[in-house]
């Protein structure tokens, strides 16, 4: 199914590993390393993270405990890796609200240029952007009780928007090529033509953006659950953690380092592997001109 | 005093583009440089100027006045670029910065070489602007890029070489993108800067007949290999038979149709006068701006019409209304008395950019069967039926039926355009349009295309529109011909008609511009 | 500072080297001149700030750190309890005043006559007491703010204080007194309350944002957000103040607290949030930490009318299964006093019953399965924001599900807490601080949320407010403790420390608080 | 100019309508009674009741809206519920902690992250411009509240340099107030400031690789006097609706921030009045961002089309 949005535009040959940009390939590794975990995090962990046991509060690094221990005298490397699945968790069924809704209204926008549903829709998306993202988000928790779907919700009515402009540009660019024209001759209506010519050629665009906002929602996932507004406690969230972690700083300052530093590899990665899409698909849009 | 570049070579990458090229250019000169679309041309100009990207690898050596270029460093290349050499490049439209006036862009050069105050070099500028054919040039110089048509940009580019009178001076296929009238006035310039000025003057094309109008003295062809021949200015008709610059002269004599229309059979295309007006969003004006104003004509079985008109004269809007992409204000278009929504399968198109004209990620096979999808609505052909459709229309137009697995990137031009035919027969229908389907290709798949679409033509009795602005195409292939201005139809008569005696003035000046070019 | 201008004359002649050097690889960077504003202008927006020299301290001025910032600074509307931290004892006063030691003191009134049936109280004022806009004080206040708090239409959070008054008369300029329909021990105690303090009916609806009172400071400034400011009253005749300005700064977030006090923007935190940073402020000289006693009784508050908890097993098996060492370590970190019932510690008629619910979790076990819950059952533990109750919360989670009692935790703002578990009683259990003092009386009120009704507890309540020989208050005092812990209606956790951190010279905070005020009349920078 | 801003200008006043709506109608919904809230624990059902009747609460939905909308033209944003304060006086108080934040942070991420934007452009393979592109990936990845506590932890706890947070107010000058929104400035700016180097960074090289760039170098212009005349002036359209968005999200997003330097700005007013169920303070709030952000992207539109000449001319 992936063949044809990775078929080079431009040029033949398309080696696979020795052509991939740096950055790709370190950030792909890094991220692989955050999703196995997530992954592995459903069905075992190096210590029961529901377990507290406050005599072993605040140790350090240690062969028994990689990282350490929390407050509550929970191996915080655990206490990691199950909150990566979380954090994971949300930003990929926010990003995956974003597309579902995003996509399809960008590409009527297009279809229907300069006509109502387009101003209609245009009109919407620009007020989406105007609500502030952050104040609405917690308006929300705070509606319908923190908890994750409702991060899920509050942080994905976000990407909406985000994806609708983007698909909507490169739909109205595409709609003046030569090849829809041809479409439009054989009779193919706006919907077909969006799904057979127009999709496949912004899948691209789409994939990049989406691999910068999924970035974009683990930081927000992490700052709603900074506030409190976020996953519950037998659900660990990295965001928690450091709000917990943020008294003891000066007792025991690994408490709120590590988990901000996994969150800054966490979306680091996310992000360089954006970056290296990014300059893939850079590359192969280079057509041979005379 | 001469530019010479010595067993100068290039490489991008792994892949070779000029293999130990040399040549000189001595004040005065017309050299010029004839080449295959993608043969590195182009990159031969870049390299003198030294406007290469970082990723090329050069070797040899590049002389202007005694020093190696390609050893100088940036300060002393600014001071050369544009005070000794200076270029002009092949598109116009892109190649002047749109958020500064024209005049501020030509006096920049001035600014910067010789620190002259803003007042005297835009003076300057205005007197470069007249020279290069502007009347009334102080106008122009608060005017923007977008504001003015391809071939007065195009003469914006060459006053801004010329500001400073450079001894030597680089041309990248200046006319290819503009139209007739427009190229000989540039033919013109460009001969009277080497004639009175002294200017060596390297011209880049694939243009036969500019390079023959140029009178050159000296013509060197770059095989798609990379290696250089020269030739001598006699021996013109000698590199008329070299294998990748044949012209027109094997035109297949056979491809007029042979038999006359016969009038009795009713026209495939009947347009009753036309009409389609925009109502430009912010132009406060009163009267609507008309593209196309009252046209009719109609085309009969196997005809083969020409539709000739300067660019921007709305005959590219008239197609389209023809081909049902956009509504008519007024008047009508009938397919065999039926409107164009019931009749879809009777018109194909063929379109300008072979690059532009196929999803890039559709193999060849889906992209030819698209026109089958008209069909689904009254009986499906199963995908064997499909499959065997496309391969024989692939024969058809010449390329194997293997190559109905492969994706588009895997083609060149003129193999697209014949993929872009395959699928406009598919449908066999009535009437093919052909939106300038040659201009984009160089000359030898030019030729193979047109063979290709007469072979075909006789083959199916189909009725051709060629939207076009080239005269000499129209002149050698169109059975009738129809002259448009300003969304008006001027002219419209048989071909050896209008050639001979023209009566609308337009189309005379046409014709003259076009005659005058050939015979150089 | 010196650092900031080296740093930007770097940075400046970074960006003009680029513009001078035309190297191959690196070209050069746009024009000078829009450079050097670049330069100037990353300059100017960075090292103003270093250019502050460190604030000087003024001898007397006291800054103090609070964690809630009060809605409004008016003590007789509503109960929240940051609003009597300013105003209580500092702008306000009312009829009489508890000490330090919580026994009831003269303040406004001088004295007092009680009849002998307790029904009649004659108070007699203080002379020449004003009001901070000047008009003078006298029994029409007293009358006026008493009828105003058991009027119908009052909203004052702790009427019922004012439901035994029948009548308040105005006898003389000086003098009022207040006629009861019931006898009740606690009037002169109750009286002392924030709620009862004398206002001025001139300026009585303008308390809310701009308090007029007796009290030995007066109202200057509320930036919201940030502080509230009070300044040395001219106008008080009592003690003389050592302190010329207060400001109540308002700080949530512990660790900001923390960082305020080290950095030394606060001299003082009477009620510092995080106990887990103490270590730093006791072996730090600057700073003295003093650990008192509070009225809040942290609690596991069970809904007494939901089954499985009607169950009395049930009720014991989740005492039984909770061990407090381990709930106080967790949650404050050792600063909390262990009850085993709903009774201040400090309080002598306080009977230690720990023992009653000592942590057992076999016999947890066993009475679970005595009462058919031989595989434990699903409840929720419902949390309000305060970081004591989430911390406890996690705890007693992990303790109950040791024994099979899996708790799904649900964190709530206060508004929904208030409205979900204490008006619509729809929880199972929540963890929760009751700082009223002496609310054991809570229990005998039979519409509260944890919905115990017992008439054998009502009648000992009754009985309790209408004895005032102060043996035998203490004897029926025990037996409503013993009651409500034998009933285990709530599982007891422990008492909260009053955590009060200052700086090493200031003299004269109290230790304990027996109500929520920080009473400054005392407070003095020392040598 | 006129048809353009005309008809911009009613698009923003029917986006205004249309948000005062949607915002009354979300808030409605909001559970918790804020009556509940200020009496506290031991209130009895009648005081509660008394109090409800007195901030009438009690009034249909429809004509609360309409009151509302009829007292927010005539400038009064109603009574706070918790706080017995008109609304405007809190938020007043707010905005000038909130804009001169928001400003401050802006005009850091500029002057830093424009030049950084500028050179990574230029020195695309060289070590600096990785060591550029590295930071700024960095920076992006970097949550704003961990970057604060960090802050904090360094410069106020272990340096003291500067105050750990609080807002001494404008009346105490010009140099303490700088000096205690300088860490919130550089922890809100530091995400910004990699944001737009790196959007500088795209636009100038799409800039660099026109054909007009070619053109000036052709020209013999010098590099530097290429890149600021031609390429910098088209790259700043796309630059400028960035800023204009960086500014909005300024505005609102310091939420995070001002809780931990414990700043009164409109974020943690807009977040206590939520905990605290004061639904007016909220509506009024989030009513005035959302008017500021539709305003800012109003004159960001309007800046981009008079800087464009094709779109200047096809304006007027």
């Amino acid at each position: 199914m992936l063949r044809p949005f990775l078929t080079p535009v431009g040029n033949p040959g398309f080696r696979f590993f020795s052509d991939l940009p740096l950055s790709l390939l370190f950030g792909g590794v890094l991220f692989l390393i955050f999703a196995f975990s997530a992954f592995l995090s459903l069905f075992w962990l190096p210590y029961d993270v529901t377990h507290l046991e406050i005599s072993f509060r605040f140790q350090g690094p240690s062969l028994a405990h990689w990282l350490g221990t929390d407050h509550f005298g929970r191996d915080i490397l655990s206490m990691l890796i199950s909150g990566a699945s979380v954090s994971l968790g949300v930003a990929v069924f926010s990003v995956f609200i974003g597309v579902m809704i995003g996509v399809p209204l960008g590409l009527t926008a297009a279809a229907r240029y300069h006509c109502l549903p387009d101003e209609i829709i245009m009109r919407g998306s620009d007020l989406m952007l105007a609500f502030p993202s952050l104040v609405s988000a917690i308006l929300i928790t705070a509606v319908f009780g923190p908890s994750v779907l409702n991060s899920i919700i509050a942080i994905g009515i976000f990407n909406i928007p985000v994806f609708l402009r983007l698909s909507r540009a490169k739909g109205l660019h595409l709609w003046e090529s030569g090849f829809v024209k041809a479409a439009r001759m054989c009779g193919k209506g706006a919907f077909r033509i969006s799904l057979e010519h127009i999709l496949p050629n912004i899948a691209p665009f789409l994939i990049i953006q989406g691999t910068l906002r999924f970035s974009l929602c683990i930081l927000g996932e992490a700052t709603l659950s900074y506030l409190g507004l976020g996953a519950h406690p037998p659900l660990s969230s990295w965001g928690r953690m450091l709000s917990e972690a943020q008294t003891f700083i000066t007792l025991a300052p690994h408490t709120a380092f590590v988990p901000g530093i996994t969150i800054v590899l966490c979306v680091l990665s996310v992000n360089l592997v954006g970056e290296g899409l990014r300059e893939l698909f850079d590359s192969q849009r280079v057509r041979p001109r005379s | 005093m001469s530019l010479s570049v010595e067993h100068f070579s290039l490489s991008i990458g792994k892949k070779m583009i000029l293999q130990d090229i040399s040549f000189s250019v001595s004040p005065g000169e017309v050299v010029v440089l004839v080449g295959e679309s993608g043969c590195g041309k182009s990159m031969t100009a870049l390299a003198i100027m030294r406007l290469l990207s970082e990723a090329c690898v050069e070797t040899g050596r590049i002389i202007l006045d005694g020093n190696d270029l390609c050893r100088c460093r940036d300060p002393e290349l600014f001071r050369i670029r544009g005070r000794d050499i200076s270029m002009i490049f092949q598109e116009p439209m892109t190649a002047l910065n749109p958020l500064m006036t024209i005049g501020n862009q030509v006096a920049e050069a001035l600014l910067v070489h010789c620190q002259a105050s803003h007042i005297d070099a835009l003076h300057i500028a205005c007197k470069t602007l007249a020279e290069v054919g502007f009347q009334g040039a102080s106008d122009f110089l608060g005017r923007y890029p977008h504001e003015l048509s391809g071939g007065q940009r195009q003469r914006v580019c060459m006053a801004m070489a010329i500001a400073l009178c450079p001894r030597f001076l680089l041309a990248d296929e200046p006319t290819t993108a503009l139209d007739a009238v427009s190229r000989l006035h540039i033919c013109k310039h460009l001969r009277a800067l080497s004639v009175e000025q002294g200017v060596g003057i390297l011209l880049i094309t694939h243009d036969l007949g500019f390079a023959s109008a140029m009178s050159s003295d000296q013509v060197l062809i770059l095989r798609t290999d990379g290696i250089l021949e020269s030739g001598t200015k006699q021996s013109l008709s000698m590199f008329m038979h070299h294998d990748c610059v044949s012209v027109s002269a094997d035109f297949p004599a056979s491809f007029r149709s042979s038999l006359p229309p016969d009038p009795s059979l009713p026209p495939v295309l009947e347009v009753r006068d036309a009409v389609c007006e925009y109502v430009s969003f912010p132009s406060s004006s009163l009267f609507p701006f008309f593209a196309v104003k009252d046209v009719s004509f109609s085309i009969r079985k196997g005809e083969i019409v020409a539709l000739v008109g300067e660019s921007g004269c709305g005959k590219s809007t008239l197609m389209r209304a023809i081909l049902g992409l956009e509504t008519l204000s007024a008047g009508s278009v009938r397919f065999d008395g039926a409107p164009i929504d019931l009749s879809r399968r009777k018109v194909q198109a063929v379109f300008q950019d072979p690059y532009d004209s196929f999803n890039p990620r559709h193999r060849v096979d889906r992209l030819v069967s698209e026109p089958l999808f008209l069909l689904d609505r009254d009986r499906s052909l199963c995908s064997a039926e499909r499959a065997i459709l496309v391969e024989e229309m692939l024969e058809l137009v010449g390329l194997s039926a293997s190559d109905s697995r492969k994706y588009i990137h895997e083609f060149s031009g003129g193999q697209r355009q014949r993929i872009s035919i395959a699928r406009a027969l598919i449908l066999r229908p009535l009437l093919i349009v052909l939106d300038e389907a040659t201009s984009a290709l160089d000359v030898r798949s030019r030729s193979h295309i047109l063979s290709l679409l007469s072979r075909l033509s006789s083959h199916f009795s189909m009725a051709y529109l060629l939207v076009s602005h080239d005269l000499s195409l129209v002149s050698e292939v169109a059975d009738r011909v129809l002259v448009m201005k300003a969304g008006r139809l001027v002219e419209e008569g048989t071909t050896a008609q209008l050639f001979a005696q023209p009566s609308h003035p337009y189309t005379r000046d046409l014709l003259d511009a076009m005659r005058s070019l050939d015979r150089g | 500072m010196l650092f900031v201008l080296y740093f930007s004359y770097l940075y400046y002649n970074f960006l003009m080297k680029f513009h001078v050097r035309n190297s191959e690889k690196v070209r050069c960077v746009p024009a000078s001149c829009l450079l050097k504003t670049f330069a100037f202008a990353f300059l100017f927006f960075c090292a103003v700030p270093f250019a502050q020299a460190e604030a000087v301290r003024v001898p007397r001025i006291l800054r103090l750190g609070m964690v809630l910032e009060p809605p409004h600074l008016d003590p007789t509307i509503g109960v929240a309890g940051a609003v009597d931290e300013i105003v209580h004892a500092n702008i306000f006063e009312g009829l009489t005043r508890l000490n330090p030691a919580g026994e009831v003191r003269a303040s406004l009134a001088r004295s007092w006559y009680i009849s002998d049936d307790g029904l009649e109280y004659v108070f007699s004022l203080r002379r020449g007491v004003r009001f901070h806009d000047g008009s003078i004080f006298d029994a029409h206040d007293v009358k006026f703010s008493l009828d105003r708090a058991r009027a119908g239409s009052s909203v004052n959070g702790q009427k019922d204080l004012f439901s035994d008054i029948l009548s308040v008369d105005v006898i003389d300029a000086l003098t009022v007194r207040v006629r009861l329909i019931r006898a009740n021990a606690d009037f002169l105690y109750n009286m002392a309350w924030g709620n009862a303090v004398i206002v001025n009916p001139k300026t009585a609806s303008q308390n809310a944002f701009h308090p007029v009172g007796t009290g030995p400071f007066a109202f200057s400034r509320w930036v919201r957000g940030d502080h509230v400011t009070l300044v040395k009253s001219p106008s008080y005749q009592g003690p003389s103040i050592r302190l010329d300005r207060v400001d109540f700064r308002f700080i949530p977030d512990p660790a900001a607290a923390f960082s305020a006090m080290m950095a030394g923007d606060l001299d003082a935190f009477p009620r510092f949030p995080a106990p887990e940073l103490l270590p730093r402020f006791t072996s730090d000289p600057r700073f003295s930490v003093i650990v008192g006693t509070t009225e809040g009784e942290v609690i596991l508050s069970i809904n007494n009318g939901r089954s499985p908890f009607r169950d009395i097993r049930v009720r014991r098996a989740i005492a039984h299964a909770i061990d407090r060492r381990a709930v106080i370590k967790g949650a404050v970190f050792g600063y909390g006093v262990p009850i085993g019932t709903h009774f201040a510690p400090h309080h002598p008629a306080y009977v230690d019953l720990t023992s009653l619910s000592s942590y057992d979790p076999v016999r947890s076990g066993f009475l679970l399965s005595k009462a058919g819950f031989s595989d434990g059952f699903e409840t929720t533990l419902i949390l309000p924001p305060p970081i004591y109750a989430r911390r406890a919360g996690e705890v007693i989670a992990a303790q109950l599900r040791a024994v099979g009692i899996r708790a799904r935790i649900i964190n709530m703002e206060w508004a929904q807490w208030l409205e979900r578990v204490f008006e619509r009683k729809d929880f199972d259990l929540t963890v929760i601080a009751h700082t009223e003092a002496m609310d054991i009386g809570i229990y005998a009120r039979p519409d509260y949320y944890f919905q115990y009704k017992n008439s054998e507890f009502q009648k000992l309540m009754k009985s309790l407010k209408e004895m005032t020989d102060p043996s035998r208050r203490r004897f029926i005092l025990q037996q409503a403790q013993k009651k409500i812990a034998v009933d285990y209606v709530n599982a007891y956790l422990f008492q909260v420390s009053k955590i009060g951190v200052s700086n090493v010279k200031l003299r004269g905070l109290w230790r304990d608080s027996p109500l929520q005020l920080n009473d400054l009349t005392s407070v003095y920078w020392g040598d | 100019m006129l048809h353009f801003f005309w008809w911009r200008f009613i698009s923003l006043l029917f986006s205004l309508a249309f948000a005062s709506i949607v915002i009354f109608f979300i808030l409605d919904t909001l559970p918790g009674d804020p009556a509940a809230f200020m009496l506290g624990l031991n209130a009895t059902e009648e005081t509660i009741g008394a109090l409800r009747e007195k901030l009438h609460l009690d009034v249909s939905a429809v004509r609360r809206y309409f009151i509302w909308i009829g007292s927010l033209l005539t400038g009064d944003f109603g009574m706070s519920h918790t706080y017995q304060v008109p609304v405007w006086e809190l938020i007043k108080e707010r905005i000038f902690v909130s804009f001169p934040l928001a400003f401050y942070a802006l005009l850091l991420s500029i002057f830093i992250g424009f030049p950084l934007g500028v050179l990574a452009a230029q020195c695309n393979q060289t070590f600096l411009g990785t060591v550029i592109i590295g930071t700024n990936q960095l920076g992006v990845s970097v949550p704003e509240f961990w970057f604060a506590i960090l802050l904090v932890f360094i410069f106020s706890i272990l340096l003291s340099w500067f105050p750990s947070g609080g807002f001494p107010g404008w009346s105490e000058g010009f140099l303490p107030v700088m000096k205690s929104l300088f860490l919130p400035a550089v922890a809100l700016s530091f995400s910004r400031l990699s944001v737009l180097a790196r959007v500088v960074r795209f636009s100038l090289q799409e800039a660099m690789s026109q054909d007009y760039f070619r053109t000036a170098l052709a020209k013999g212009v010098p590099r530097s006097r290429a890149i600021w005349y031609h390429a910098l002036r088209n790259a700043i359209i796309p630059l400028i609706s960035i800023l204009g968005l960086q500014f909005s999200s300024l505005l609102a997003g310091a939420i995070v921030i001002e809780n931990v330097f414990f700043l009164p700005g409109l974020g943690r007013l807009v977040f206590q009045a939520v905990t605290q169920r004061d639904l007016i303070v909220v509506r009024g709030v989030v009513m005035l961002i959302t008017f500021a952000v539709i305003v800012v992207t109003f004159l960001v539109e309007l800046s981009c089309a008079a800087l464009d000449p094709r779109l200047r001319k096809r304006i007027c």
